[in-house]
């Protein structure tokens, strides 16, 4: 009840709004708090520091070996916990034996590589005389005794715990107050397969997949370039997601970077699954129904993108990377558009925005139109509806809501229907639904060829959640347009508009270039120019770099040929 | 004009009255007694002149 | 005032905003307003005005200079302390308040017309007053951005009306070249300088401008661009329509489109027009609005403009029932609003501005920093 | 978070909004099944009251081919009408449709009516206010065509009942609008208006008719003068020797002086009048040939550039110059003469018959019908600076002292599929002795020496 009246109070009285700075990406710009340095070096200093960092009083590793295995025991829960490996043994160092232990999920881990690479060295090469009869048995440890690549030192439990929850393994040693985490993940995982969902007939044809590195590699192997930084942010209070942003150093603007990095920190959920999560808790409107952020599974398409000066996060276990900040034009654009001809990919573009147009606005328009503006009609098509719909009881509204909806119940239901019969129900449904319903007089034919219209004009958005978002707004459109005509289709319009100049994805105005107008308007947004005209990134982005071709791209044509010097 | 629109006319008018008068106290508290004082106006010509068109004007 | 400090817009932006409030008009009633005046030299009296626009706006402009980057509130107030300010920012505010009234009065009067004939009034206007208030509460941010992307869509729609309606002309219409006369296109010319008032908007531009020293130019070359439409406008309705009929039509261009016919299947398109005017008046009324509410809660020291949009647009809403019938409205839009106009975006501005001057002159500059 | 608080008041008000204008009612939704349409409207005076108007509905069954319902029972719906016509006698227009709406079911909306039928009576008797009330109304089209008929409309719009198309629509569009006949102008309602209230010209509409002729009969009555042939468009609507089951006929041109009709133009005349105009496409002009035998050349004449019009004053009489410039190409030559072969004598002869015609069409219209329907006082108008010295001159009251000097230009183009002959150094044809009247193109064609 306390809440109800709070929140009425908050309607209806007014107070004054929280000083909140808006994030508005600008040229050149550096963030506002670190007048003189870039925002790089600082997060330099700052993972620097991290590392370094003493754990906090509590988490020590303690040097008593029983302490820590009684912690650790406690942490998961052993014996219940079944899953969890903890295997003690002895390490003979020099002339005295130690014990120790280590601990990993079963599963999870390469138990091959412990095998071999840890345990073995650790049991049965420490008995081996020492050429160097150091006392210290944390280096000896760390130098010696475990051949493998990845192994990290550390101080305090939580970090250990979190390598093991992330597939790695824990090595506490008796009389050190340290523990080894060494990275045997080797759980099965999906392969790098073709992209099932953003589907090309051109170009690269591999697909992201649910592992982190992999996914990091796979951009990295396209962008042979050392300033692409792949950072690793951990998002989840209690799942601890790795996340990573890419960006390539000194392209991205260094303002928009330390915005990101700003939101993924400023996350506090416990478990934080998926990309599609993720998305919707760094966006900056969650009303607003088209994305706001680009979610692909091609590593080209990222890679383009992040050329071109834009960031992208990719989460562990998901398969899709967001790759941000994005306008609403970009939202039209398929990743083919870089590998096919300049001809036809203006065909293509010009005939997306109609797709885009005819499921937007086209069932609105049929309802307008045939219940205000009969004038617009041809004659002949008039008299041909006006006869198709004598026999039909419901108004137009009426009619075209019930195609809609059992055009998306078609739609839903074939996406989870098991394999092959998925395309026959979606045929089955359209063909005898629809014909069935002509002639049982319930739809005019007409409507039939509306709706499979925008139905049509919907999957041929680039998209998939833009498409969901025209779905939505078409709706409301059919109801404008039922209420007013033109009239309430165009303030519909207006209203849209509106809400989208007002909005930014990650500072960027979200209907640049052209509302603000920034430069390279006929070059990549609703045309796309030749590919040795893109000679320029963004404008919007404002990247630390401009340029992203010579002005004379294809050389060859320009200076003389060899053998005409020589 | 049916009873729902009534009730819109009155709840429209009654939200922009409690939620601008609200305005002027916010005003008047932060050492704005002029703007305070001009809300307030305000808050009369948007009661008074919807009353006229509905009510007084033959 | 509020986050608007941190509000910056391109000169592109400022063009588009002020040549759309100044161009809405001719959707609306100019091309039958010259009509009216001197009869088929129109365009003459477009061309004469626009001059006349652009030699007071240099008038006004050569007093500016010195205040670069300021707003005619914070003018007024370096010039003639806040007394200055207040009654600066009222009149203006209740200029644009005045011109917002009347023109969604007159929209909405047109869609009921063409489109919805048996709808109240109150309906139809309801539609407007739902967009007008979206687009207050969004600011001025969204306002401005939005006025660049429908700007060049409504001027190749007005161009496509121009182009499809080229059949229908006739030469000899524009004779007897002078009209009704020499002295109808001076003196009238004068007055009509007025469809020029929604220019005092750009006086409240400078300080969202990223480079404020472009105020001057957007002023210029907009209303070269305007006088563009102007001319063509009455130009191309002059050929279509011929004098004693030119005055009858309500809807001038409406009219025009009415008549495009190319061919047995494109025609009866005016319906489609609906869109661009519908979302020109949308963007002028919401622009409008939004200043004159600006204008109004800055004069009034008020910190924030938007918990006042609410109020001011029932107070917009009503006060656009005011006028009792249609001829009303026209009567004081081309008697009061078309006639007078000037005086406020013009005389009263140079005013406002060479007071601040001798203001400034006088020592008050100095204080004021 | 305090964003989303503010984008969801907006969505509140939007809610309210949207929710208070639906419950409101959409107060001009209609159905499109819910309208009637009529296609024409006729014009006649009335007996019961002043006016009789005869509305020609469209039946959509009909045209538009039956409601795709074979359950339905009804289907195919090919039998019926296309059109169902009703009549009623009003005060005006819009009372009339007030009381068609008391007959049948549907609203009546006008935006696609293509056609307004006038009975001459009425015509007669003055039509500019209820063109004026057309105009001003939001429904009725300015691109109407305007359509003067001797026979009442009510009995007009009963007989029309095309063959070619199912869409009576389609058919007015097609035969009014069409630019392949220059026997009757193009009058649309729009410029009928504009031209009522200018005084530079005068409105003009199409003139049709009933054909009644039911059989050959009927026209073999029509007698005929002797041998010679009689130009083809010297009928007027009504009187064409034609037999066919379309009973209706357009052809001339009704003309009109201020909203009050005066007279009629013959099918040649309106061949002139829009040669003067300019707006003459193309049209075929039979020509006596120059022996003077019986027969004819039949030349397809195309205006080649807008006719060059200037009006002067002298001693108070317009005097107006119209030169046309024409071209033409040969379509059939009837004599065995080699005609071809003399292009400057055959254009001479053309000439001197448009010439004429032009000149007796444009007395006709100063001296017997005093009306400016050409618009030739739109090229006195640059003679005056402003508009009052333009009105006070008063050109309709000039006009009908006016003298006209036709020029023509004409110069023969092409000459068909059949060059041969046109230059006789080249051609080695044998001559056919002249005289053979009967026959004797034929015997060009079938039995030539090629």
């Amino acid at each position: 009840m306390s809440f109800i009246i709070r929140q009425l109070k908050k309607y209806l009285f007014f107070e004054e709004p929280e000083k909140r700075e808006r994030f508005i990406l600008r040229p050149g710009a550096r963030p506002a708090d670190e007048e003189g340095s870039g925002s790089f070096e600082k997060a330099k200093e700052k993972k620097k520091a991290e590392s370094e960092k003493a754990p906090e009083p509590g988490d020590e590793v303690k040097s008593d070996i029983d302490a820590n295995l009684t912690h650790m025991k406690d942490v998961y829960s052993i014996p219940v916990n079944s899953d969890i490996v903890l295997r003690e043994f002895d390490i003979t160092y020099g002339c005295r034996t130690v014990r120790a232990f280590i601990i990993f999920f079963d599963g999870m881990t390469n138990t091959e590589v412990i095998n071999n690479y840890i345990l073995k060295p650790l049991m049965v090469d420490s008995v081996m005389p020492l050429k160097d009869t150091a006392e210290n048995l944390e280096g000896y440890v760390m130098r010696q005794l475990m051949p493998h690549c990845q192994v990290n030192i550390s101080r305090g439990y939580k970090k250990a715990v979190e390598a093991v929850n992330f597939g790695g393994c824990a090595l506490f040693v008796d009389g050190l107050s340290v523990c080894f985490t060494a990275d045997v993940k080797g759980w099965d995982h999906r392969g790098v397969e073709k992209p099932n969902n953003e589907i090309i007939i051109k170009g690269p044809q591999e697909a992201f997949n649910e592992v982190l590195r992999t996914n990091c590699a796979q951009i990295r192997k396209r962008l042979k370039d050392e300033d692409l930084i792949v950072e690793d942010i951990l998002v989840g209070r209690v799942s601890r997601t790795p996340c990573s942003i890419l960006y390539i150093k000194d392209v991205a603007n260094e303002a928009l970077v330390q915005e990101i990095r700003r939101r993924l920190e400023g996350i506090s959920v416990d478990y934080m699954l998926d990309a599609g999560e993720l998305e919707q808790l760094i966006e900056d409107s969650t009303v607003y129904p088209s994305p706001q952020v680009i979610s692909t599974e091609r590593p080209d398409y990222t890679a383009e993108l992040l050329v071109s000066g834009r960031v992208a996060i990719i989460v562990d276990g998901s398969p899709n990377v967001l790759v941000v900040p994005i306008t609403a034009f970009d939202l039209m654009h398929s990743p083919e558009d870089n590998y096919i001809r300049f001809p036809y990919v203006n065909l293509l573009r010009y005939i997306r925005y109609i797709a885009g147009f005819l499921a937007l606005l086209l069932p609105g328009l049929y309802v307008a139109i045939t219940n205000y503006h009969h004038e617009m009609i041809p004659t002949d098509l008039l008299l041909a509806i006006e006869a198709s719909r004598e026999k039909v009881p419901f108004p137009s509204l009426v009619e075209i809501l019930l195609m809609e909806i059992s055009f998306e119940l078609i739609r839903e239901a074939g996406l989870r229907v098991p394999g092959p019969i998925g395309p026959t129900l979606g045929i089955i449904g359209a063909l005898i639904l629809g014909q069935a319903a002509v002639a049982a007089n319930i739809v005019s034919p007409v409507l039939i060829i509306i709706v499979a219209l925008t139905g049509i004009g919907s999957f041929a958005i680039p998209n998939y959640s833009l498409a969901y978002s025209v779905r939505i707004m078409r709706f409301g459109f059919i109801f404008l347009g039922a209420l007013a005509g033109f009239l309430g289709i165009t303030v519909g319009l207006f209203m849209i508009g509106s809400w989208s100049t007002a909005l930014k994805s990650f500072g960027v105005p979200f209907m640049s270039p052209f509302g603000p107008k920034t430069s390279g308007r006929y070059k990549n947004v609703i045309f796309r120019a030749p590919e040795w005209k893109m000679e320029e990134r963004p404008d919007y982005l404002n990247p630390k770099k401009k340029r992203k071709q010579a002005e004379y791209s294809m050389k060859w044509k320009h200076g003389k040929r060899k053998g005409e010097q020589d | 004009m049916s009873v729902f629109t009534w009730a819109m006319v009155i709840l429209i008018l009654a939200y922009g009255l409690i939620r601008t008068v609200s305005y002027a106290v916010w005003n008047w508290k932060n050492n704005n007694r002029a703007g305070s004082v001009f809300i307030m106006l305000v808050c009369i010509v948007m009661i008074a002149l919807p009353a006229y068109i509905l009510f007084f004007r033959t | 005032m509020q986050m608007d400090k941190r509000i910056r817009f391109g000169r592109w932006e400022a063009i588009m905003l002020i040549t759309n409030l100044i161009c809405t008009k001719v959707f609306l009633y100019f091309n039958r307003m010259t009509a009216e005046d001197t009869g088929n030299a129109g365009w003459m009296m477009a061309a004469f005005t626009s001059a006349m626009a652009l030699l007071f706006y240099f008038l006004v402009m050569s007093l500016y200079g010195k205040f670069e980057g300021m707003d005619i509130l914070d003018i007024a107030e370096a010039g003639g302390g806040k007394v200055l300010r207040t009654i600066t920012g009222f009149v203006l505010g209740g200029a644009l308040f005045v011109l917002a009234a009347i023109t969604m009065r007159k929209f909405s009067e047109d869609i009921k017309t063409i489109s919805l004939p048996t709808s109240p009034l109150s309906y139809v206007m309801g539609f407007f007053m739902a967009g007008v208030i979206i687009a207050g509460l969004l600011g001025v941010e969204s306002i401005v951005r939005h006025n660049a992307i429908v700007t060049p869509i409504a001027t190749a729609g007005y161009i496509v009306i121009l182009l499809g309606i080229m059949p229908n002309i006739d030469v000899t219409n524009l004779l007897p070249i002078l009209g009704t006369g020499l002295k109808d296109i001076l003196m009238k010319g004068f007055y009509r300088t007025s469809v020029f008032a929604e220019l005092l908007v750009l006086f409240m531009l400078p300080p969202f401008l990223e480079n404020p020293g472009d105020a001057r130019k957007v002023g210029y070359v907009a209303i070269t661009a305007s006088s563009f439409f102007f001319v063509t406008g009455s130009l191309v309705y002059t050929l279509v329509f011929p004098y004693p009929t030119s005055m009858e039509p309500f809807l001038p261009v409406f009219n025009m489109a009415r008549l495009i016919g190319l061919g047995r299947f494109f025609q009866r398109i005016e319906s489609l027009f609906v869109f661009i005017w519908v979302m020109s008046a949308l963007v002028y009324l919401s622009t409008v609005f939004y200043f004159g509410v600006y204008t109004v809660s800055k004069a009034a020291g008020l910190k924030y403009a938007r918990p006042m949009m609410i109020p001011f647009a029932i107070i917009l809403f009503s006060a656009a029932f005011l006028p009792v019938d249609l001829l009303s409205v026209i009567k004081i839009e081309s008697e009061i609003i078309n006639t007078w106009g000037w005086a406020v975006t013009f005389a009263f501005i140079g005013l406002v501005m060479i007071a601040a001057g001798a203001g400034k002159r006088a020592g008050r500059g100095t204080k004021g920093r | 978070m305090k964003r989303t608080v503010v984008y969801l008041r907006i969505g509140c008000c939007l809610l309210l909004l949207i929710m208070s204008l639906a419950l409101s009612g959409c107060y001009d939704q209609r159905e499109i099944d819910e309208m009637a349409y009529p296609l024409a409207v006729g014009l006649d005076v009335g007996r019961a009251n002043i006016l009789r108007m005869t509305l020609q509905l469209a039946a959509p069954l009909s045209i538009g081919g039956g409601g795709g319902g074979e359950s339905g029972g009804g289907g195919g719906g090919a039998g019926g009408k296309p059109v169902s016509v009703i009549t009623v006698d009003t005060p005006s227009i819009y009372s009339g449709l007030n009381m068609v709406n008391n007959v049948i079911s549907k609203e009546i909306n006008m935006s696609h009516a293509k056609v307004i039928v006038i009975s001459r009576k009425l015509a007669e008797k003055g039509i500019s206010k209820y063109i004026q009330a057309m105009m001003r109304g939001r429904e009725f089209r300015p691109d109407m065509f305007i359509v003067v008929t001797d026979d009442p409309p009510d009995v007009y719009l009963r007989e029309v009942s095309s063959v070619l198309e199912s869409n009576p629509a389609k058919y007015y569009e097609l035969l009014l609008g069409k630019d392949y006949s220059s026997y009757y102008p193009e009058a649309r309602i729009a410029d009928f208006h504009h031209a009522i209230e200018r005084l530079d010209i005068e409105p003009t509409a199409v003139l049709s008719g009933i054909n009644p002729k039911e059989s050959v009969e009927e026209i073999d009555m029509m007698g005929k003068t002797g041998e010679h042939y009689l130009d083809e468009g010297r009928y007027e609507a009504g009187n064409v020797p034609a037999v066919s089951e379309l009973k209706n006929v357009a052809m001339g041109t009704a003309v009109f002086r201020g909203g009050k009709m005066v007279g009629t133009l013959n099918g040649i005349e309106s061949v002139c009048f829009q040669m003067v105009t300019g707006r003459y496409n193309h049209s075929y002009w039979t020509i006596p040939d120059i022996t003077g035998s019986g027969n004819v050349i039949v030349m397809n004449v195309v205006q080649r550039k807008r006719p060059k019009t200037t009006v002067e004053m002298k001693d108070g009489k317009p005097y107006i110059t119209v030169r046309l410039d024409l071209e033409g190409d040969y379509t059939s030559i009837q004599s065995t003469l080699e005609h071809e072969k003399y292009p400057e004598a055959i254009e001479n002869k053309t000439i001197e018959v448009i010439r004429e015609n032009v000149t007796t069409f444009l007395r006709r219209t100063a001296e017997e019908f005093d009306s400016d329907i050409c618009g030739l006082g739109r090229f006195m108008k640059g003679k005056f600076l402003t508009w009052d010295e333009w009105e006070k001159f008063d050109w309709p009251s000039h006009y009908r002292n006016s003298e006209f000097n036709v020029e023509v230009k004409f110069k023969i183009r092409r000459t068909g599929l059949i060059i041969r002959l046109m230059m006789p150094e080249l051609s080695a044809a044998p001559r056919v002795a002249s005289g053979s009247v009967k026959g004797g193109w034929l015997c060009r064609y079938s039995h030539g020496p090629w």
